[in-house]
């Protein structure tokens, strides 16, 4: 662990603390409360300059900050409209340290699923098509709109969602749907202590390096995969892999420091903390984990078999699609 | 590392009535590659765009590897192993059995069209095969005509920011 | 290449997979061997196969790695187109007097590129199709031959000079003659194979009509690199829509002077009626049979998918194929599970599941002794299956009787054994320091 | 809780030279050059990073041609070289050995194939050259990032393991025993000979078996390189291919040498039990010897059935036996290990075909005992050689089985193979009983007559000359054996003869001699040990039938014998001596050697999710639990990459073919068209 000037040579005083969301659930900001009483530690050394969910704070003020204003600004949620983005440039700016908090900020979560759909099919579902929906005049979102007090310029839904390393520089990855209590305070503590290693966009904290397969307590046997199988459709044997009873567990290919929360559950592992390893694309990682471990000999099976998984893509790239190699939709 | 992964635009976008399609083949060295050697000292012809990278085993063919070719750039990919019972190393082409159809779902729900990713066994005698296997395959990547991933992603603002109003930051 | 040495440890005789495995057997022992293929490439019978019982998997995919191990082996001297025309006792060992056939070209110039074989303006039927497809007067063996040389058949040579002239490496040379060459070894293995009977050995079976075909033609038809590319009979170039095969057609019968079973027929003849239920849709194929002899690993197994899809299986005695009008076959048979009761079928082809004989005979050539049937005789054949009469001279794969590749194979691994053990037991060195016998 | 993901995005590697590449494209004398632009593959190949000299040549595989790469490697001290030309399959070794001998590693070297997969495939010249031009430069590329690499070699400890003291297990040993190597063979049974101990008379010879048998077992036996343990189990085995290391258990024998006269120990035995040996048609007392000029020639205490009454020794005067011996443990080194645990005959269910209800049903293994001049009856059957008998055959008894119709066996299965021996032994000894009973009517019941060796027609010819009556039957329809309904005949087996029209037919008979089938002698215990690959019908399973068919998927463990299925004894020796080749080879070489592009674990990186293990085909990863990583073995890995394409943290990679190596393939076939920038080299031309 090394330690550099990212908060060594801040200056005396409290730490000033930053949080923001851009297109998030929100559950990122309820996890910091998840340190719990130690809240109250971190009141005593910093205090927090920005946070919009919990707190008002105008885009104004934050422009009004001298840059580097803030220490440690910890931004939530991925990259969605020309607000966002533009925010995450202005926050960029005025923060010492800029921390990707999530799944959604570091490999665009679950709103990016939304790449594997073109802004027209989104809209069309989102304002026209969906069942409980009263939109009799077809209204859609407008970029422009002239009002009688002038004209307004309201923020542009991009085509898909980004990264927030894919527009501005970041200097840490914290992994998670939402980000483990524990594993926050850690960080926090050693951001505080200033004991953080040099940055690096690619460098992930308040993580292992292990995979949840390594913390899981499920024992592997060695056994292919005979049937797929769907987590509300059947009760998986205790203390066995679950992916080799045919639940489709992405633990292989993710990021250990949960503690293997989901499969400690019978739960699958979703894969939320991203990639592992060397691996870029946590997607297809797993898809070639999981298919080489398919029990079949003959083409009939195997089709069989990989029929039998649901959503591969949805499934696989839950969190990451953002992240992956093709990145989205064509 | 950059932070910022910067995109450069498509080096050298070749006009549409060049457009030839690229396709990459990954062969395994026992059968197919022997199988497309066959189609060579048969004379068979086939056209230019196949371009054949050789591997020990259809079972080292990483679906990465398949969608970093389609991401920088190839129009189609083709895998070919040696037949089912026929592998070198016991069962490396089972694992090929079963990744590729799972892969290929998943490159659909990207928008790459079956025509694009073929997976066929082709034996070591299967010269014939193969030659008819390229023919077929350019000819249906020619008919959906060109993926351009990279222009593509480019065009969609993947990687980098679009156009910006002055808007809300003006510090 | 240098030229062959004057001795080496082990001979061998044919290059077929069984001689390709003894070869390989020894020199991976660290013995130094001398294979000697009397045709222009090694492979044998396996290399022109089209897939194999009970896997189906390709035969070539199998045996052109044999046959390149074989090739590059650095203790493996390989010489084809070449006769052993006497192998002779000498102590222990034995001195051989080879004929090296010219192939009219320098082997070691010839690049193999077939440029020769384009530019020849004759063509005569192909022994590696069994003469279903054309090959020129000069030409390389198959696309799978190893060596990937020419050859140049002077007996159909009309010396145009037209090779000659398209020669890259102008490596023809039309005087070459044949050259004897004498070499010591100190053990011999007879891996000689097999052929097929002739077709015309039961004239009743009507082997000579154009639709009566060698069930290695039919090999040659059903390979992706085979003469049509598909499955056409050969009189006219139909799709045959219905097909039969006469199941010991040449053996089982001391008629004709085969009185042993073939061993592989049943098995092939199956084997290739299945892939012809694969190839031609909703084909009628029928294998009239005395005894469905289907007793190898996983071949019973095979026999059970291959009535389970379609081909037909009778016991049944054939009495005579007679062609009828269209070049098709009237096949008149004696239906034994049926109380005997004599039908008469008419088909688009008809395959006749011919015999296996000894391909090669040691008369004059070596002094070991045969049985009966023609086939090598092995007097300890209980446990000691590849001896022959001759100490130091061993039998392994069909030279020894009919069998299937893997029976030919395992046999060759035990030839190559039993001489190992000879060549050990008489301290046998050949000359050269590097092929000092490892152990 | 901090972690570096890009640590291994190595820069070079320690030890590997900087790459300066020369290419070299083979004209191949007009083969290539005729339709691919050589002179202009070489010019764009010259546009590439670290390329410090490219030529052309007419023939590069020639003599000259090859100097001239030697040369041109000291000239500009090249460390990578390319050269295109025809198929790897040709001449990559070729070009390997040139590099070598121009002092670099041969792994350095990268073959291009522009005749098979360019000239002699593609018309269109323009397209042709590009395509060339596409390849060398991917090549080039890939070129930059290879490293030197060794082949691996393997050191065989030079002795050998063979498992089973039948004639195949003795046969191997023999085999490796007079080429001059240490040999172990360790049989589970007290005594050696196995199966073929228990025969009475061979085919296609009609030789005794036993004194076939007891030659080799002297051969054996006398053989100072070959040791012989009797009664051991295999316990405990470890190691890989050249040094498995295995735990073996021998059990206490209670008697040896200096027993003199086994005859009165064994009289003095109170206790009996049903003898194994003759296949319970007789008894035997629990110190006991199987059968006269048995090896060891002394007798065995079956220790479940003594009872520890010192009778026995007190009948010899305490001289040589020892009740109270105990089993002993030892462990054995070995490079190679032989497997030839042999088969048990099927055992047929009770009530299939009357066995176990009639007492005149009996099996062909029975009949072979009591035909034994030594055997439980002194060679007589129950009846006088002057009674017309009537004896029937029932062939495929525990063969050819079909679900559904036969009843399944205890593992569920049916036994739906053929055995492959019981025809021409069925036949065999149908002759010899017309032989010994001219006055027997003997039917044989069968399917398919599969009298397929050499000299095996002749049984069934013989039989049907000496008026054995054939009957087909079906085996949809399998005969059915009743108890006469009249009393007279012991039992009676009606059928449909196929042979007749599918008539019923009712056979009464005096005998009834099943031909029971082969199952694998039970081996599931060295089946976990050695990771043996088993087929569906339970025998042991060869890597590959043609390729490998002695071998297993372990490297360095091979098969003999009836343990990979049914055999003869000649197909059995066959494929014992085929065996002891394979292992003569490994050990007469001292190693293996074997291609270096395995497969290995960045321990850096590997996250031990444990993926890459169930991949493997030949178990050739295993976790190190401590370090919760995953190991790969040198020795067993084949190099197939099959388990880096599927490591989720691309923590596995192949030498050779890493990702780096194939990506940089990648980058330049989908590159820009054609390479621009400033050329790096002259490109010489040499022609």
């Amino acid at each position: 662990m090394t330690t550099n000037g990212a908060t060594s040579d801040r200056q005396p005083g409290k730490l000033r603390l930053g949080m923001y969301w851009a297109s998030s659930c929100g559950g990122c900001d309820i996890s910091l409360l998840e340190i719990g009483e130690h809240l109250l530690e971190l009141i005593e050394v910093a205090d927090i300059v920005l946070w919009p969910c919990v707190a008002d704070f105008k885009y104004r003020t934050v422009a009004d900050y001298p840059d580097g204003y803030i220490d440690v600004c910890l931004f939530n949620g991925g990259i969605r409209s020309s607000e966002q983005e533009q925010i995450a440039r202005l926050v960029r700016r005025k923060s010492r340290t800029l921390v990707a908090y999530g799944a959604c900020a570091m490999d665009g979560g679950i709103p990016a699923l939304a790449n594997l759909k073109s802004t027209r099919e989104i809209f069309d579902a989102v304002y026209h098509s969906n069942p409980s929906l009263q939109n009799p005049g077809h209204v859609e979102p407008q970029t422009h709109w002239a009002t009688p007090q002038g004209d307004l310029e309201l923020p542009r839904l991009y085509p898909q969602v980004l990264r927030l390393a894919d527009v501005v520089e970041v200097d840490y990855q914290i992994p998670g749907c939402p980000p483990v209590g524990t594993q926050v305070w850690k960080v926090l503590q050693a951001v505080v202590a200033g004991e953080v290693p040099a940055r690096n966009a690619a460098v992930r904290v308040g993580c292992d390096n292990r995979s949840v397969c390594d913390e899981c307590h499920r024992e592997k046997r060695k056994v292919r995969i005979k049937e797929f199988k769907r987590p509300h459709l059947a009760i998986p044997e205790p203390n066995w892999c679950l992916l080799e009873q045919g639940f489709v567990c992405l633990g292989a290919s993710t990021r250990s420091g949960c503690g293997a929360l989901c499969p400690k559950a019978e739960l699958t592992c979703r894969g939320c903390y991203g990639s592992a390893g060397l691996a870029t694309d946590q997607g297809t990682a797993m898809l070639s984990a999981i298919g080489s471990v398919m029990d079949a000999v003959t083409e009939e099976r195997a089709n069989e078999l990989v029929g039998q998984i649901a959503d591969p893509t949805g499934t696989f790239y839950r969190f990451s699609l953002a992240s992956s190699t093709l990145k989205a939709h064509r | 590392m950059s932070q910022v992964e910067t995109v450069q635009p498509p080096a050298e976008t070749e006009t549409p009535l060049a457009w030839e399609p690229r396709i990459i083949a990954f062969l395994c060295y026992w059968c197919s590659y022997t199988g497309a050697d066959n189609a060579g000292t048969s004379r068979l012809k086939y056209p230019a765009n196949v371009d054949i990278i050789r591997v020990m085993c259809s079972g080292r063919v990483d679906p990465d590897l398949i969608m970093i070719a389609f991401a920088q750039g190839a129009d189609g990919v083709m895998v070919c192993g040696c037949h089912i019972g026929d592998c070198h190393y016991i069962a490396g082409n089972h694992k090929t059995m079963t990744r590729m159809p799972l892969l290929s779902r998943v490159l659909q729900d990207f928008g790459i069209e079956p025509e694009r990713f073929v997976h066929e066994w082709v034996s070591a005698a299967e010269g014939d095969k193969f030659a008819r296997l390229v023919r077929q395959v350019t000819e249906q990547v020619r008919q959906v005509g060109p993926l351009d991933w990279p222009g593509r992603m480019y065009r969609r603002g993947v990687g980098h920011g679009e156009d910006l109003q002055p808007w809300g930051d003006q510090a | 290449m240098a030229d062959i040495r004057d001795r080496y440890d082990a001979l061998v005789i044919g290059g077929g997979i069984a001689g390709m495995q003894a070869a390989l057997d020894l020199g991976e022992q660290g013995f130094e061997v001398l294979l000697v293929e009397r045709t222009p490439s090694i492979g044998g019978v396996m290399v022109g196969l089209n897939k194999v019982f009970p896997t189906l998997d390709c035969s070539s995919c199998i045996c052109t790695p044999r046959m390149a191990e074989s090739a590059h082996h650095p203790r493996i001297r390989l010489q084809t187109y070449t006769e052993v025309r006497h192998v002779e006792a000498l102590g222990t060992g034995f001195r051989v007097e080879l004929d090296c056939k010219p192939r009219y070209l320098d082997e070691e110039t010839c690049i193999g590129c077939d440029e020769c074989e384009l530019a020849c303006p004759i063509e005569v039927p192909h022994e590696f199709d069994y003469g279903l497809g054309a090959r020129r007067a000069i030409y390389i063996p198959h696309g799978n031959a190893i060596p990937q040389k020419a050859v140049l058949d002077v007996e159909h040579c009309i010396f145009c000079g037209k090779c000659e002239r398209v020669c890259p490496t102008n490596c023809l040379d039309f005087t070459a003659e044949s050259r004897t060459v004498h070499v010591d070894v100190g053990a011999v293995i007879v891996a000689t194979g097999f052929e097929i009977l002739p077709m015309g050995t039961k004239p009743e079976y009507g082997g000579r009509l154009p639709n009566v075909m060698n069930p290695m033609a039919m090999e040659r038809i059903q390979s992706s690199n085979g003469p049509y590319g598909r499955v056409l009979r050969p009189a006219d170039g139909k799709i045959p829509r219905s097909i039969a095969y006469i199941q010991c057609a040449g053996s089982r019968d001391r008629s004709i002077g085969v009185p042993y079973c073939s061993r592989v027929c049943c098995m092939y003849a199956l084997k290739q009626a299945l892939l012809l239920r694969h190839y031609i849709h909703d084909v009628d194929v029928t294998l009239y049979y005395m005894d469905i002899r289907a007793f190898g690993k996983g071949y019973e197994q095979f026999y059970r998918r291959a009535v389970a899809e379609g081909v037909k299986v009778v016991k049944g005695k054939v009495a005579r194929v007679t062609e009828a009008e269209n070049f098709d076959l009237l096949l008149r048979v004696e239906l034994l599970d049926e109380g005997g009761r004599v039908d008469e079928h008419r088909y688009d082809l008809v395959v006749l599941s011919q015999g296996l004989i000894p391909a090669w005979h040691a008369d004059g050539i070596i002094d070991i002794e045969e049985d009966a049937d023609g086939f090598v005789h092995t007097p300890e054949i209980k446990l000691n299956p590849s001896f022959t009469t001759m100490p130091g001279v061993f039998v392994g794969g069909v030279a020894a009787g009919p069998k299937d590749i893997p029976d030919a194979i395992v046999e060759a691994g035990e030839a190559a054994m039993a001489a190992a053990n000879y060549l050990k037991r008489f301290r046998w060195r050949s000359r050269t320091p590097a092929a000092a016998v490892a152990v | 809780m901090f972690d570096a993901t890009d640590s291994a995005a190595s820069g070079s590697t320690p030890g590997v030279q900087a790459p300066r590449v020369g290419v070299f494209v083979c004209h191949c004398g007009g083969n290539i050059s005729d339709v691919v632009d050589v002179k202009r593959v070489a010019e764009e190949a010259a546009r590439m990073p670290d390329v410090v000299f490219t030529t052309t040549h007419m023939f590069h595989c020639s003599d000259p041609g090859q100097a001239l790469i030697e040369q041109k490697i000291r000239e500009h001290a090249l460390t990578r070289v390319v050269v295109a030309a025809c198929s790897p399959t040709l001449h990559q070794i070729t070009f390997r050995r040139a590099v070598e001998r121009a002092g670099l590693n041969q792994y350095l070297f990268e073959h291009v194939n522009i005749r098979e997969h360019v000239s002699w495939v593609i018309e269109d010249k323009e397209a042709a050259t590009a395509k060339a031009s596409r390849l060398v430069r991917a090549a080039v590329n890939r070129a930059r990032l290879l490293v030197p690499l060794d082949k691996r070699r393997i050191p065989i400890h030079p002795a050998a393991l063979v498992i089973g003291g039948g004639v195949a297990g003795l046969m191997a040993a023999r085999d490796l025993g007079d080429r001059g190597m240490k040999v172990t063979l360790i049989e589970n049974r007290p005594f050696l000979g196995g199966r073929m101990a228990q025969l009475w008379n061979v085919f296609p010879t009609n030789e005794e078996a036993r004194p076939l048998l007891s030659d080799l077992v002297r051969d054996v036996v006398k053989h100072p390189l070959i040791t012989i343990l009797t009664g051991a189990h295999v316990v405990n085995s470890e190691g890989v291919v050249g040094d498995f290391k295995t735990k073996i258990k021998i059990d206490a024998r209670g008697v040896d040498e200096r027993l003199t006269y086994p005859g009165n120990a064994i009289a003095a035995c109170p206790e009996e039990t049903i003898s194994e040996f003759d296949f319970a048609l007789s008894r035997r007392k629990a110190i006991y010897m199987p059968y006269p000029g048995c090896f060891p020639p002394i007798p065995a205490i079956d220790w479940h059935t003594c009872t520890k009454c010192g009778k026995c020794v007190a009948a010899v005067g305490g001289k040589g036996i020892n009740l109270d011996a105990k089993p002993r443990e030892l462990t054995l080194h070995s490079g190679v290990i032989i497997l030839a645990t042999g088969y048990d005959p099927y055992e047929p269910l009770l009530g299939e075909y009357g066995y176990g209800i009639f007492p005149k049903v009996i099996t062909l293994q029975q009949l072979h005992r009591m035909l034994d001049p030594e055997g439980p009856t002194a060679g007589a059957l129950p009846f006088d050689s002057n009674t017309p008998v009537r004896i029937g055959f029932l062939h495929c008894v525990g063969a050819r089985q079909i679900d559904g119709v036969n009843a399944p066996q205890p593992d569920g299965k049916v036994k739906d193979y053929c055995a492959r021996t019981c025809c021409t032994a069925a036949m065999h000894a149908a002759v010899a009983l017309r032989e010994r009973f001219p006055k027997s009517h003997i039917t044989s019941f069968y399917q398919d007559m599969r009298t397929y060796g050499r000299g095996h027609e002749e049984y069934y010819e013989q039989a049907s000359q000496l008026g054995v009556l054939f009957v087909r039957y079906s085996p949809w329809h399998p005969p059915r054996v009743d108890k006469d309904r009249a009393g007279k005949w012991p039992v009676v087996v009606r059928t449909n003869d196929l042979l007749t029209d599918g008539l019923p037919i009712e056979v009464p008979l005096d005998l009834l001699v099943l031909a029971t089938g082969v199952v694998p002698h039970d081996i599931s215990e060295l089946v976990t040990m050695y990771s043996c690959a088993v087929g569906y019908d339970s025998f042991l399973l060869e890597v590959h039938p043609k390729l490998r068919p002695v071998e297993l998927a372990v490297s360095g463990v091979f098969l003999a014998g009836c343990c990979q299925g049914p055999m003869d004894i000649t197909e059995a020796c066959s494929a014992a001596s085929a065996a002891a080749s394979k292992a003569a080879a490994m050990i007469s070489q001292g190693q293996v050697e074997m291609d270096p592009f395995i497969a290995s674990v960045d321990e850096e990186v590997c996250t031990g999710c444990q993926t890459c293990l169930t991949v493997c085909p030949y178990d050739a990863i295993v976790r190190d639990e401590a370090r919760g990583l995953a190991i790969v073995s040198e020795a067993l890995c084949t190099g197939c990459g099959t388990c880096a394409a599927a490591c989720p943290s691309s923590a596995i990679q192949q030498a050779g073919f890493n990702d780096r190596q194939v990506r940089a393939e990648i980058d330049v076939l989908l590159g820009p068209v054609v390479g621009r920038g400033p050329v790096q080299a002259p490109a010489e031309v040499v022609t």
